[in-house]
This record gives structure tokens, C-alpha cells and sequence, in this order.
């Protein structure tokens, strides 16, 4: 099923489009994204002659970009909504700090101790959701408040300790690999679901008399798919497999893309990002929907700050400040809009990895800190520059 | 500024193997870490080592990445200065399987294997700016200036102040009237907290104990509107120009003075010294909840307007004619 | 040799590929009144966008003469100065600011930029004075019904004193009443030598006013003749090119089963608790009916059927039966599950999503019948049903996949209307569901709910277009000041007449 | 001139109207949330047992806002116009910083460095306007950039130290009170100025037959003004006098609530935040007004820049850190909508008040840094719920 795509380009000749950029709803805006996002990677290259492209770096980069990465895809849903969220930071310290907490003060099993954790995000999520749905707080308000709530009480739990050394269970979430096996398993499955669809797709059409593109072409963009997450999978197991917190992103990234392209939810979460009126009165309830978003948003989170405190096997009051900036850059990079309506799975990703690359490629040729500052900044923009600049010609 | 100090990656080409060191810092924008890095690096080089240079603008996460892109390149010994001590143990675990030996500078890597730890004793420092208060201001309402919050170290200082004050503050000899933290050691909110406090006190405020110098700084301008300037004694530390300057002029008390002088080329050779094998002399261990880890502790100094000279200015941390740029030359010390 | 004042030579313009122009030629005479006639999306809007600047010089082909001089319009300034003012198809107001910075938005009066507020405000309460709008120039934008605020956009255009003057569909949601006070100031203004280019779908109105009418149709010009000569019926062979001769199939379903039943329903301003926007209404709606409500500008319809859809944010009061059963609708959500479903008439505030393909739009409405387990949407369902209706109501865009906000503002409100039809009802209110559309658009619609009523689906339908009401609706009520005034069956001794002078306030004949 | 108040609440009787209030466009929303600010502080005096109402500490309050203060001004600006401004916080730390080391190291002379501090503060602030106006760069990102790369240029330019000790000339702007008769004089000229606004408008409203409220209520209006100014005035001069950074702030206060809602300029910001299209539609010059909206924030900045530097003697690379974020949520405390069109200079004064006045009370109390956090938050998001409440209430 290739429908998503068209909707952003009308002209394009169906035998070009990717079924795999389809399952992230990767857009026109995306593509040039990925391109400076190449780009990024071939200077680099080329700057640390060669040192970016190993399997370990690109193993690190991808370990690097998943909490941000997981914050974004929350952070997506929600400004696609219309909102934003300026709590994730402060909520990803706190879940983190109280999984910790539990763990090591209060000797709960690690296992259990993610599952409240989890718990907890939602309800929090839940409860920031009620007011910005229920109570028509402008969600700035509230995911300010929010920031500061979360971080006190995170200073005030752990009495502005770190709480540190967990249960081996909770550092394996972050820190392990699979061995090689498991990585090629989930490549070919993920290969055979691609296909699978595509095929019960075309099925599908031929069914509603809908027009077809030549078999040809599918079968070009299924070897496509194949071959990237082949090339994936090898370069991650060349190093140590597959790393845990990226297969838990790449599982996230799956899941929240097929809920925003492929569902009844997904459709309305653009819907009432784009023009909150017409969805009510397109019979969508407005309030439910903003508060299942929020929901999700602080399941994401929650998730986030257990990769987090895994990864550091420590909770610190400092925890996951300024990561709400990351996440929602992630989003605008990736093409999304504060006005809301519009944004991707895919972009936000591509978004977080822009960033990563950037901080990475930059601490490995080990420029300056104050030149990191400007070059990053002024590649941001410049980024987005090149970005619009090409999407206004082609208009 | 600090043009080539910090060599990219040796060439490959060479064929005698230099040594090359990572070095992960914390944070660049406070002062006294850039000295720590300058003097590092000179040193290094003098004895032919490389070092690649990391600053995590004070955020765990940034650190944690950044050790970890620096194992990727392949350095032969890394040195930390942690943001947060307790939050790196994986990354010592990630640079012994990489066969990498890890020195912990300044903070202490906490319940891991790290190998070797240099640095001044945090708590020691506390227990400097709280020692050199009291002896000027045995009797009377202290307030007291925490560091940042979310600051591990910052409740370090705190321990050692409170290890001074404690019986004190038993005795009824001090009384606590105010005990706030400043977000992000900013001067700005140091200033309005201090405003703050003079005000809910009538300025009946003996005494300040700052964490350190950017703090204090804040704060004695809060001082300076009610004329309290150099008549209340505040502590500091870093050793910051700015500090010294205050110093000098009467307006800040003390500041605590953290030779990097000697801490940063010592660490400099043993980094190398561990990088090519060699056994390193210590002085004794500290535990660091997991093991006891080889350590070299420096001493901090209490550093005043007396012993300006022969401390911060002899070890040229900072120059005498910046120091005692507003002062009236004829109140220069010889020299 | 007569006094031409605009000619647009050869005009050419394409929308990613697309001609919505072709080689269009188009001379205006001095003060005329000058009709453009057209179906959906035939070029009129953009031909407009062209003259006022909206598409700058360079941005298409051809050449425009202006007074006898070439004129390069670069941007919307350039053509103001010259003396050109347009009122867009598409409210272009701003909701949060009052109604005299609305007006003078752009133009404002002021000495060393320094605003001048008290000219302003008398300026404005003359313009609406002249319009017959009580309101105050204080009240803010969005507190207006369309109707008020496409007046508001009227005044817009007055207060520029052009010397041509270009209304794109004016009067798509004004009632007979307000169309006269049109049609009289556009006479008065061409007495001072104004000259007009009026476009519009109602084509009586088009007779009554234009001197000359130009018709084009897939982006060519088809020809220009003096109004004298023309019928509606001429118009629209022009138009469509072929012969549309009954405009209102209208077929008689009176069943006597009532479905829907209102008791002294009463509706309270939003802002303003203490207002009543609808008076203690009471009505009631037979199986199968189409029930016409009509009334001036501001009477009170949309905020009479809003309330019932459950879509105002104000007290109600009354009781509301469907079937017998109470209806208590808080939210737009349960009456559509109640089968009860309302085509707003603000379109691009409440009908469409603009950054929404089109497809999207159709079917927002009717999301649940598409899906599947796991919340899955049957794509290939929805693009078979939204290409029936794209098929059915004609609606001219490049793909279902193009963004909404690309078409033209007709086929906008096809889709939005293919978005109600799509769901299975009981009741479906349309409160001006033909505004904007061509003519063989609506005889499809027209068509359409005749199919729907057989079918046992009842239609409130409002419509500001009396022809339109005495056409289709079996029993008319009329409103004023937010009361039902009168109700009428309407047989053939109903007339326009009766109508208006129960609108305006007059009792029951 | 009474006219603001009433575009807002047409059935207002107008003799209820008060200029002063008209002159700072302070609206419904704003009303509500003075009274919260006054909750705010009548439960501080109480706690304080009254410190907090002392002269002493409400001139303390006001020089501690006035940087918040002046940023909101600016960034309401830009908030109307529906961008945002994420960069003013590391603008400030540059512009400091550039003043600093001007004075300090190159010994320029103070008020040279001011002026060329100001000058380079308006060059940078065009500079964002034109990426964001002619280059279409979504402000998020150009700003998000500027953030980056002026801390960046701000560390590589001091190298990390702090520059310490300004001219006297320079410490005069931050920290200077007035004499007495000083503030007399402006209060009376205030009030005058009210007077004469308030019978001009009279003036011209008759000249053109429009209704007038009766004399009576006019004289009343005055009145009230010129106790307020008179308390306002009498309050600063039992300290010290009216303070240097207060007094810049109600200058700047004043002119650009002027400029924003008794300017041809003012209108159209709200304009093309309300709805562009229309903007452009109505022969409004979209682009230009952008590039003079960040031209003007960027002048903004650059005063609180120098107050900021002037206020500590010191330029430290931190400084200024999250300042955005403080004047963002100003001006949405102060009723402020991120999408645009709304908002008001009042408004986003008593937002930063609202602010200042909670970090002021809660640490003269002494509170627990940790229950800081916790009660700003959640007084923060209380406050514009009541607000929200009692608006739907009304309606
Ligand atoms: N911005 C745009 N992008 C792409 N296509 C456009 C755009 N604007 C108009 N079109 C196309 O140009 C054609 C002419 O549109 P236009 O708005 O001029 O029609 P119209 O005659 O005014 O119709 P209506 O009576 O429905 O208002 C249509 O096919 C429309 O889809
Ligand atoms: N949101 C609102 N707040 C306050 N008043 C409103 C609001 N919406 C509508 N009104 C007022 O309610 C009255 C009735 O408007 P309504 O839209 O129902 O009229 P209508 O008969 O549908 O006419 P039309 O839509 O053609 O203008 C008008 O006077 C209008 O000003
Ligand atoms: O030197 C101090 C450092 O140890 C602490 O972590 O941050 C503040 C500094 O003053
Ligand atoms: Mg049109
Ligand atoms: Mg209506």
C-alpha cells in the first residue's frame, strides 16, 4: 500500500515509491532530510577519514539517538495534535529516578520495577492529558508546570542523590546486545511482513477495481527494503549484534508508525491537529482524543527514562534536562509543524538521527566545544534551509 | 585562545605509536575547567602524547555518548572528569572490555571498576569555605548559598560546610537563616536569592557561605546595593579572575583554590604513564562503593587576600596585574 | 468605440502542471457591471487572483492593460494602487480582531503611523449602515454569523473606493434581502462610474445586475454577450455545454411518520449568557421530508440547527425528541451516532481540513465504517467509495490524494458535502449546502437528496437561496431575530414573496 | 482613549473602562490573572507576616523582573505574529559578553559599548528576521540555531572566563536608583499624559460623532491612574528611589504597548498572526513586518543584555541560560496564544510578574529548593486554570 505517500505528491509516478519509506510515512520533506542527513554522514567520512562508517560507530550512533529517538515519537503524536510538551525531559528524569528508587532502595525486582514504571508514565501521561483535554489548559502551560513539578519531585525523592547500580535485568534494557541470530530473524521477518503487505495490498486493489502499479516495481521496492535492512542488520551485528534499546526503537518506531499512517486513531490525530473544528464536527471526540494522546506520549516517556537510568545504571537528579528541546527539534527537523496537522513517524526519527550524527561526527573529529555549538546550530538551520529552498523550486 | 592544543586524531601514517589520550570533561563553560584542560594538554604534549578533548556541556547523557565515541576511536587511556560519577560505571565496564584503563579526575567514578582516581577532596573544600568563615564570624546569623541542584558535587560541598557548622549551630553560637540552592550555579539567580534574603532578614545576615565563585559573585552584588559589601564574609572557590579581583578589593572573603597547577600534569603523566604500560605511584586508595581505587588526592588551599601571592599568582593561575587591576598599585604585593 | 477598462490578454496559468488558465482573454468596459460565469472550477477565482495580484507578474503568462496601459502587477499593493479592489471567494478575515480593524485592516487611517480610531469607527458604522448590519464595529470577527462577516468583507471592499471593483461570489451565503442592498449599492456605485466584475452561481441574480456576462469553462474563455441578450438557460449551455432544463427535481414524499420533534428550544449566546440567539423554538420533522428554513442573515438558523447537532458551546434549553426518544446531545459524536449528521456552513472554518488530502476529507466523517481489526482503515474501501462520490458530484481535483485546499472553493464544498452524504441517517441537516456551486453541480444534489428522502432520510436544509427553498423543500419554516416566525407548505401558492415579508418580521399570512 | 477595551466586550458599559488600563491593552484574560498575582501576593504577605509588602522587597520584585520583563515585551511581539524566539536567552549571554569584553578588555569606553552592544543586538535580531521572512525558515529552527551558536560564539570569545568589573557608567543602567524628585516628576507627567490622551480622544471622538462616555466617568478614570501611578511612585521612593532597570522597563513598556496597539505597525502584527493569508491578501507586506518584528526583539534583547551584565559587574558564559523560556511563559501566563494573533505587552507583565513574584516570595520564605520547583509548577498551571474557569464561566 503505497496511498500515504501520494497524498504529499500527487505526481509522483507510482512505480518510484519505496513501500518501506510508505510504512514510515516518509514524506517529500523527509526525503531531503535524508539527503542532508547523507550528506552529514559523507563529510564526516570523510573528515574522520573513515572513522564514522565503522559498525561501532554506527552501532554507537544508533544506541546514541534511541532515548531521543522514542522521546520523539511521543512528542510527534503530539504536536501533530496541535500541542507540545515541555515535561518530557523533567518526566523521563522522574520515571527513571522512581524505577531506580524502587530498585535500589526498596529492593523491588527489576522486572516489577519497570512495569510500575511503565504504569506510572501512563498515568502521569494520562493526568497531563486530562488537563489540557478536559480542563483546556494550553498544553505549554501545562507541560511547563509540569517540568518543574517533576523535577522537584525528583530532587526531593532521591534528596538530590543519584541512585545508582540496578538490577542486572534493568541494565540488560539498555546495554545489551542480541546475539547475531536474533538480528537476522527480525530482519527476515520484517522483509516478509513488508512483503506480505504489499502483495495483500495489491490484492486489495485489484479487488476495488483501484488501479495497480506493475508487479515489477513492487518487487524492485521489496528487494529495496531487503537490501536496507540487510545492510542494517550486518553493520550492527558486525559489532556486537543488536543493540536492545535501537531494537526497542525500532519496535516503537513500528507500532507508532502504523498507529499515525494505517489506523481510524492515527487519521484523527491529524484531523484535529489540522483544524480542531472541523474534526468535531466530523463527529471525532476532540477531548478523548487529545487525552489518549497524552496517554501514549507518557507511555513513550516512560519507556525513554527506563532506557535511560538502564543505560547510565544510575538515576541523577539532572537526569534527562533539555531533552523535551531535543525531542521537539527531533520533530521540526523531521518536517512537522508547531501549528500542528502535519509531521511523521519517519521525519522525527530522521530528525533525532540528524542530531546525533551531528553530536557525534563533531565529538569524534574533536572540534572545539564552542565550535561544536555554532556548527551544530548553523547546520540546523542550514539544513532546513536547503531543505525549503528545494521544496519551493520543485513547487 | 586555544588554537592547537588539541590535535585531531594522530595520522595514521606514523609508524612510532604516540600515545593517545581521551579526555571526557563535564562542562566547558565554567571557568576553572578550561584551565584544568589547557594544562592538561600541555603537559601531554610535552611528554608526546596526544589528547582528544570532549566537553559534555554538563549533561550525563552527552558524557555517557561521548566516552563511548571516544572508546570507538580507539584511545589509549581515558580520562573522566564526570559530570555525574555515579552515572558512568557502564562506561568503565565498556573501556575494559575495549582493553581501555580508566582515570577518574576531579569526581570520582563511583561503584565501578574504574583504576585510578586523582583529585581534591570535594567534602575537604566544603569544610575550607566553612572553616575560613567561622574563624572570621564565630557568633551569628549565617546564610547559607547551595550549588546547583541537580549538582552531586554541590551536596559534596554542602556535607563538608555542614561538617564545620554542625557544632556550631549546637552550640546556638550560629544560626541558619536561610539555606537556598542556585539553579544552575547562575550568578543571576545567586543575586535574587540574595536580594531576597537580605530583605526577609532586615540585613541581618553576618555571614554567607557561597559554593563557589560565579554564587558569590551574584551574591556580593546583592551586598554591594546595601553597602554589606566586605563587611560580610562570603566564601567562593575556583579561584576565578573575577574572585581574585573581589578578593583583593575586600569584597569576597576567601576562595578555595584548587592547585590544577599540579593536579592537571600530574594527571597528564600518570594518564601517559598508564597508556604505556608502566606502574603508577599512588598515594593511597579511596572506596568507591564497589572497590578500593588507587588514588592521588591533592590538597585544596583556602586561598585570602593575604596568601593571594604566593598561591594563585605564584602557580600563575591567574596574573598579579589582572588580579590587582582595580586595586591602587601601591597596595600590590612585591613581588 | 467604447471605453475599455481592463484587458487581460492571453492568460495563462498552470498549478504544478496543471492549466487552470488557457490563453484567456477577458476586456472590461468602463464602468459595467461585468458578470464571470463558469462552473466549478473553471478559472473564474484564479483569473480574479491574477487582476489583484495574489499571483504576481511572472508567475504566469499573458498580458493585463489597464486604462489603456500595461500594467505589471507584482504584488496585491500594486494592484490596489491602481485602483483595483477584490473581495475574495474565501473570507479572508480576522477572527480574533473587531469588524472596523477587519475593514481597514491593510488601508488603515492613520497620521504619522499613528492609527486614528474614532475615523475609523465612524467610517465603519456608516459602511454598515449602508448595509442595513446592526452591529456594533466594536464586535469581534468571530462572533459574526458567515453571512454577517461576508457583509463585513463587503464593506472591506467599499472602504477602498476603487475604480474596479471585483466580487468573487459575494452573496453565496447572503438571503434575497441582503443580495438587494447589494444590488443596490453596486447600481449606485456604478452611477459614480465604478466599474464591477461580479462573479456568482445564482444566475437570476447575474440577470438582474450585469450588464455583460463572460463565461469561460476549463480554463478558456467561451464568450462574452451583453446580459439583454442571454437567459439562464443560455448561461448555463455556455457553461456546461449541454441543455439542463428542470433546475429543481423536485419530488413530492410526504410521509407522516415524525422523526424529529423541538419544544421550546431555546439558545443562549457563548459570550454573552444573557442573549438568546433562538426564541422558544418548536418544529417538527416528518420521515422522509425536506423541511426548508430559511430567514435573513443572522435570524438565528445556523445557531438553531448547531445546537441541535450538539455543536454550541452556549446553554440550550427545550426538549429535543428523535423517534420519541430524548436527545441530549453534548457533542457532534453522538448525534452522528444517533444518525443525525450536519453539514456546516462554514466551510473552510468547519467544513474542511485544509492541510488534509482530499480523500481524507471525504471520508473523516465516516471513519468508522472502514475499519478493520486493529483499528486498521480498509484503504482500498475509502478509495472506492471517495472516488464514487468524487464520480457522482463531479468534483474536479487532480487526485483524490491532492490537498483539499487546492481546489476550487466549489469543489471544496462538494467534498464536504460527499463527506455527510457518505454516512448512513435519519436526519441530515445541510445548512447551505449549495453554496458556491455551479449549477450542474446542484441539480446533481438535488438529485441526490431526492435519492436520500426516498430512502427515508429527512433534510433540514437552510438556504439563503429562496429559489432553491421554494424548489426543493417540502414545508418551508421561516425565521427572525432568532424566532420561527411562520411555516409554510409549499405548494404552488407559495411564492418569494410570503417569504421575505415573514422574514423581515411580518407575520403569518 | 478607551477604545481597546471595548473591541473586546462590546456590552461593557464604557464608563467602566479604565485608560490606564487601555493604554497597557490589557484585556479580559489579563484582569483575571492580576487577581491571581494578587492572590499570589496577599498569601505571601501573609506567610511573611508582611516583609513581603514592604517597600524594600516590592522594589526588589520589580528590578528583578525588569530583565524577564523587557525579554517578554519583545518575545510577545513575536509570539502575535505567531513565531517564537528560542535563542533570546543565549543573545542576551552574547550581547552581555560582547559589552563585557568591549569595556573590560578593549577598554571602550561604557556608554560606547552600550550603544554598540545595542547596535550589534539589532543587526543580529534583522539577521534572524530575514532567515525566518525572506528565507521561509520556520522560526523554531532559526532561533533553536541562534541558541547553539551564540553561546558557542559567547564561550569562544571569553574563553570560558568571566569577565568581571564594568565601567561605572555601565553598573549605573542595572543598579542605580533615582532621587526622589526624579520619580515625582515622572509620575506627574504620566498622569498628564493620561489626562491629555484621555480628552484628545474625547476630542476626536466628537469631531467625527461618535458616542462619548460622560465627563464624570472620564475624570474618575484619571483619577484612579493617578493613584495607582502615585502608590506605584510613593512605594519606590520609600526604598531608594525609582530604580535605573525599573524605570527602562516602564519606558520600554510604554512605548511598545504603544506601538502595538496605537500604530498602524501594532495592528498588523496581530494581523499576520491571526491569519497570514489574510494578511497578505490585505496588501500587507508579511515579510517586511517579520524581519521588523525580530529586528525590534533582537534591540530588546540586546537592553536586557546590558541590564542583565550591568546588574552582576560580570559577563559569565553562562549567563542568561533558559531566559527563553521564563519570557515564553510570561507572555502565555499574560494570555498570550502560541498560534498566534493574541496577546498583550500588559498581559505579558503581569505574566513576568506572576513569575518573579513566585520565585521572590516562596525564597524569602525559605522554602525548600526542591518544593520550589513543585509549588511554581503547579501554581503556575492553577493559575491559568482559575483564569480559564472563570473566563468559560462568564461566558
Ligand atoms: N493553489 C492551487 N494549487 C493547485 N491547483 C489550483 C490552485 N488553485 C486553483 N487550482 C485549480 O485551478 C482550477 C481553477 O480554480 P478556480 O478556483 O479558479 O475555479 P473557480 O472557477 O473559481 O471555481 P468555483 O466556482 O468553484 O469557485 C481548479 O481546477 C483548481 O483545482
Ligand atoms: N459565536 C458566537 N458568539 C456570539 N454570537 C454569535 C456567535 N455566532 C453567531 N452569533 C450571533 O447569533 C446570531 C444568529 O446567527 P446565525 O449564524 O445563526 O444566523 P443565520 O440565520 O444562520 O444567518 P447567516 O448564517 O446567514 O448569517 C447572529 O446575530 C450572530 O451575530
Ligand atoms: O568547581 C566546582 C565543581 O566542582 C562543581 O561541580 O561545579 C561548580 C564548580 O564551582
Ligand atoms: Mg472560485
Ligand atoms: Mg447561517
Amino acid at each position: 500500500m503505497t496511498t500515504e505517500l501520494e497524498k504529499q505528491s500527487p505526481e509522483l509516478a507510482s512505480g518510484k515509491k519505496l513501500s518501506w519509506a510508505a510504512l514510515f510515512h516518509l514524506d517529500v520533506k523527509t526525503y531531503t532530510m535524508l539527503l542532508a542527513l547523507l550528506s552529514i554522514w559523507v563529510i564526516f567520512t570523510m573528515a574522520t577519514s573513515g572513522d564514522f562508517l565503522t559498525s561501532r560507530n554506527l552501532s554507537n550512533l544508533f544506541r546514541q539517538m534511541s532515548i531521543t529517538g522514542i522521546l520523539s515519537i511521543g512528542m510527534v503524536f503530539i504536536i501533530i495534535a496541535g500541542h507540545i510538551d515541555l515535561s518530557v525531559g523533567s518526566l523521563m528524569g522522574l520515571l527513571g529516578g522512581v524505577m531506580a528508587v524502587l530498585n535500589v532502595w526498596y529492593k523491588v525486582d527489576g522486572l516489577l520495577a519497570i512495569t510500575m514504571t511503565l504504569a506510572l508514565g501512563l498515568v502521569i501521561g494520562i493526568f497531563n492529558g486530562w488537563l489540557v483535554a478536559y480542563k483546556k489548559i494550553p498544553a505549554f502551560i501545562v507541560t511547563l508546570g509540569g517540568m518543574l513539578v517533576f523535577r522537584g519531585i525528583l530532587i526531593g525523592m532521591t534528596k538530590g542523590t543519584t541512585v545508582a547500580a540496578l538490577d542486572s535485568s534493568i541494565r540488560f534494557v539498555g546495554n545489551a546486545y542480541l546475539v547475531e541470530g536474533v538480528g537476522i530473524v527480525l530482519g527476515v521477518v520484517a522483509v516478509a511482513v513488508v512483503a506480505y503487505q504489499s502483495f495483500a495490498g495489491r490484492k486489495l486493489q485489484a479487488q476495488y477495481g483501484l488501479e495497480i502499479a506493475p508487479a515489477g516495481a513492487e518487487i524492485a521496492k521489496i528487494v529495496f527494503a531487503a537490501i536496507l535492512v540487510g545492510i542494517f542488520i550486518t553493520v550492527l551485528n558486525s559489532y556486537q549484534g543488536f543493540p536492545v534499546p535501537v531494537l526497542i526503537l525500532v519496535i516503537m518506531a513500528v507500532i507508532f508508525s502504523y498507529i499515525l499512517t494505517k489506523t481510524v486513531f492515527g487519521r484523527r490525530v491529524y484531523a484535529i491537529g489540522g483544524n480542531a473544528e472541523a474534526a468535531k464536527l466530523s463527529g471525532i471526540n476532540v477531548t478523548k482524543m487529545n487525552l489518549s494522546i497524552f496517554a501514549l506520549n507518557g507511555l513513550l516517556v516512560s519507556i525513554a527514562g527506563v532506557l535511560l537510568c538502564s543505560r547510565l545504571n544510575a538515576a541523577s537528579v539532572a537526569a534527562g534536562q533539555n531533552a523535551e528541546m531535543d525531542a521537539i527539534a527531533a520533530c521540526v527537523i523531521g518536517g512537522a509543524s508547531l501549528m500542528g496537522g502535519i509531521g511523521s513517524v519517519g521525519g522525527a526519527l530522521v530528525g533525532a538521527l540528524v542530531m546525533a550524527s551531528l553530536d557525534n561526527g563533531m565529538s569524534m573529529l574533536n572540534i572545539e566545544t564552542f565550535w561544536q555549538f555554532i556548527v551544530k546550530g548553523a547546520i540546523l538551520v542550514l539544513a532546513v534551509w536547503v531543505d525549503i529552498a528545494t521544496k519551493n523550486k520543485s513547487k | 585562545g586555544c588554537t592547537k592544543q588539541e590535535t585531531t586524531t594522530a595520522k595514521d601514517t606514523a609508524p612510532k605509536k604516540t600515545v593517545k589520550i581521551g579526555l571526557s570533561m563535564d562542562d566547558l563553560r565554567l571557568e576553572r575547567w578550561q584551565h584544568d584542560r589547557d594544562m592538561f594538554v600541555a603537559k601531554a604534549k610535552e611528554l608526546g602524547a596526544d589528547v582528544v578533548v570532549q566537553s559534555a556541556n554538563g549533561d550525563d547523557q552527552t558524557q555517557f555518548s561521548q566516552c563511548e565515541n571516544l572508546i570507538a576511536q580507539g584511545v589509549d587511556i581515558l580520562v573522566i572528569i564526570p559530570h555525574n560519577g555515579d552515572a558512568l560505571a557502564p562506561i568503565i565496564e565498556q573501556a575494559h572490555k575495549a582493553g581501555i584503563k580508566v582515570l577518574s579526575y576531579d569526581r570520582l567514578i563511583t561503584k565501578s571498576d574504574v583504576d585510578y582516581y586523582i583529585s581534591f577532596d570535594n567534602v575537604k573544600v566544603g569544610e575550607l569555605q566553612a572553616k575560613a568563615i567561622a574563624e572570621l564570624m564565630p557568633k551569628g546569623r549565617y546564610f547559607l548559598m547551595g550549588g546547583s541542584p541537580v549538582d552531586n558535587n554541590a551536596k559534596l560541598f554542602r556535607q563538608g560546610q555542614m561538617n564545620v557548622l554542625k557544632p556550631l549551630i549546637d552550640k546556638g553560637d550560629i544560626t541558619i537563616v536561610g539555606d537556598q540552592w542556585v539553579k544552575d550555579w547562575l550568578p543571576e539567580e545567586a543575586l535574587k536569592i540574595m536580594e531576597n534574603a537580605l530583605t526577609a532578614n532586615d540585613n541581618k545576615i553576618a555571614a554567607v557561605v557561597a559554593s563557589n565563585d560565579s554564587t558569590a559573585g551574584g551574591a556580593i552584588q546583592a551586598l554591594a546595593a546595601q553597602n554589606m559589601a566586605g563587611k560580610v564574609p562570603i566564601s567562593g572557590q575556583d579561584a576565578e579572575l573575577a574572585a581574585c579581583q573581589r578578593i583583593v578589593e575586600g569584597t569576597q572573603t576567601m576562595t578555595v583554590y584548587k592547585p590544577i597547577k599540579i593536579l592537571a600534569p600530574t594527571a597528564a603523566e600518570i594518564a601517559v604513564q598508564i597508556a604505556k604500560g608502566n606502574q603508577v605511584k599512588t598515594d593511597g586508595v579511596v572506596n568507591n562503593g564497589n572497590r578500593d581505587v588507587p588514588a592521588v588526592l591533592l590538597t585544596p588551599i583556602a586561598v585570602n587576600a593575604q596568601n593571594m601571592a604566593e598561591t594563585v599568582i605564584k602557580d600563575g593561575y591567574n596574573k598579579l596585574e589582572d588580579v590587582y587591576k582595580n586595586v591602587s598599585k601601591d597596595k600590590w604585593p612585591k613581588q | 468605440m467604447q471605453d475599455i477598462i481592463l484587458e487581460m490578454k492571453g492568460i495563462t496559468k498552470a498549478f504544478s502542471g496543471v492549466k487552470a488558465l488557457d490563453q484567456v482573454s477577458f476586456s472590461v468596459v468602463r464602468g459595467e457591471i461585468h458578470a464571470l460565469c463558469g462552473e466549478n472550477g473553471a478559472g473564474k477565482s484564479t483569473l480574479m487572483k491574477v487582476l489583484s495580484g495574489v499571483y504576481p507578474h511572472g508567475t504566469y503568462e499573458g498580458e493585463i492593460y489597464f486604462n489603456q496601459e500595461k500594467l505589471t502587477i507584482r504584488n496585491i499593493t500594486d494592484a490596489e494602487q491602481a485602483g483595483i479592489a477584490i473581495i475574495h471567494q474565501e473570507l479572508a478575515l480576522f477572527k480574533e480582531l473587531s469588524v472596523y480593524e477587519n475593514i481597514f485592516m491593510g488601508n488603515e487611517i492613520s497620521s504619522r503611523g499613528r492609527i486614528n480610531v474614532p475615523a475609523m469607527l465612524a467610517k465603519t458604522q456608516d459602511l454598515l449602515r449602508e448595509m442595513k448590519l446592526r452591529i456594533s464595529p466594536y464586535t469581534t470577527v468571530k462572533q459574526l454569523g458567515t453571512g454577517q462577516q461576508q457583509i463585513v468583507e463587503i464593506c472591506k471592499a467599499l472602504s477602498k473606493n476603487a475604480t474596479l471593483l471585483i466580487l468573487d461570489e459575494p452573496t453565496a451565503s447572503l438571503s434575497e434581502g441582503e443580495v438587494d442592498i447589494l444590488i443596490h449599492i453596486l447600481a449606485e456605485l456604478k452611477a459614480k462610474g465604478v466599474t464591477c466584475i461580479y462573479i456568482s452561481h445564482k444566475l437570476d441574480e447575474v440577470l438582474k445586475l450585469a450588464d455583460t456576462v463572460t463565461v469561460i469553462r476549463d480554463g478558456r474563455s467561451i464568450g462574452t454577450k451583453p446580459a439583454r441578450d442571454l437567459t439562464k438557460e443560455a448561461i448555463i449551455r455556455m457553461m456546461v455545454g449541454r441543455e439542463i432544463t428542470d433546475l429543481y427535481p423536485k419530488e413530492a414524499h410526504v410521509r407522516e411518520e415524525t422523526v424529529l420533534t423541538v419544544k421550546d428550544y431555546t439558545v443562549y449566546s457563548a459570550g454573552n449568557p444573557g442573549r438568546k440567539l433562538v426564541d422558544h423554538a418548536s418544529f417538527s420533522l416528518k420521515r422522509g421530508e425536506v423541511l426548508g428554513l430559511a430567514g435573513l442573515v443572522g435570524a438565528g438558523r445556523t445557531e438553531l440547527v448547531s445546537a441541535l447537532y450538539g455543536f454550541h458551546n452556549g446553554r440550550c434549553e427545550g426538549e429535543v425528541l428523535l423517534e420519541g426518544k430524548r436527545l441530549d446531545t453534548r457533542h457532534p459524536e453522538d448525534s452522528l451516532q444517533r444518525g443525525i449528521a450536519m453539514l456546516p456552513e462554514d466551510r473552510k472554518r468547519h467544513g474542511i481540513v485544509e492541510i488534509m488530502s482530499v480523500r481524507n476529507n471525504m471520508t473523516l466523517a465516516n471513519l468508522e465504517a472502514y475499519r478493520r481489526k486493529a483499528d486498521y482503515i480498509d484503504a482500498c474501501q475509502e478509495l472506492h467509495d471517495a472516488n464514487q462520490f468524487r464520480e457522482r458530484l463531479r468534483i474536479k481535483t487532480p487526485g483524490l490524494e491532492t490537498c483539499i485546499k487546492n481546489l476550487s472553493g466549489g469543489n471544496q464544498q462538494k467534498v464536504v458535502l460527499a463527506k455527510y452524504l457518505l454516512r448512513k441517517l435519519k436526519v441530515l441537516i445541510l445548512d447551505e449546502p449549495t453554496r458556491g456551486i455551479d449549477v450542474g453541480a446542484k441539480y446533481e444534489i438535488y438529485n441526490l437528496i431526492n435519492r436520500l428522502t426516498e430512502e427515508g432520510i429527512s433534510i433540514i436544509m437552510i438556504s439563503s437561496d429562496l429559489p432553491e427553498v421554494l424548489g426543493m423543500a417540502d414545508r418551508v419554516l421561516v425565521m427572525n431575530q432568532g424566532r420561527i416566525k411562520g411555516e409554510f407548505i409549499n405548494d404552488h401558492t407559495l411564492d418569494q414573496e410570503q417569504i421575505m415579508h415573514c422574514a423581515v418580521g411580518g407575520t403569518l399570512a
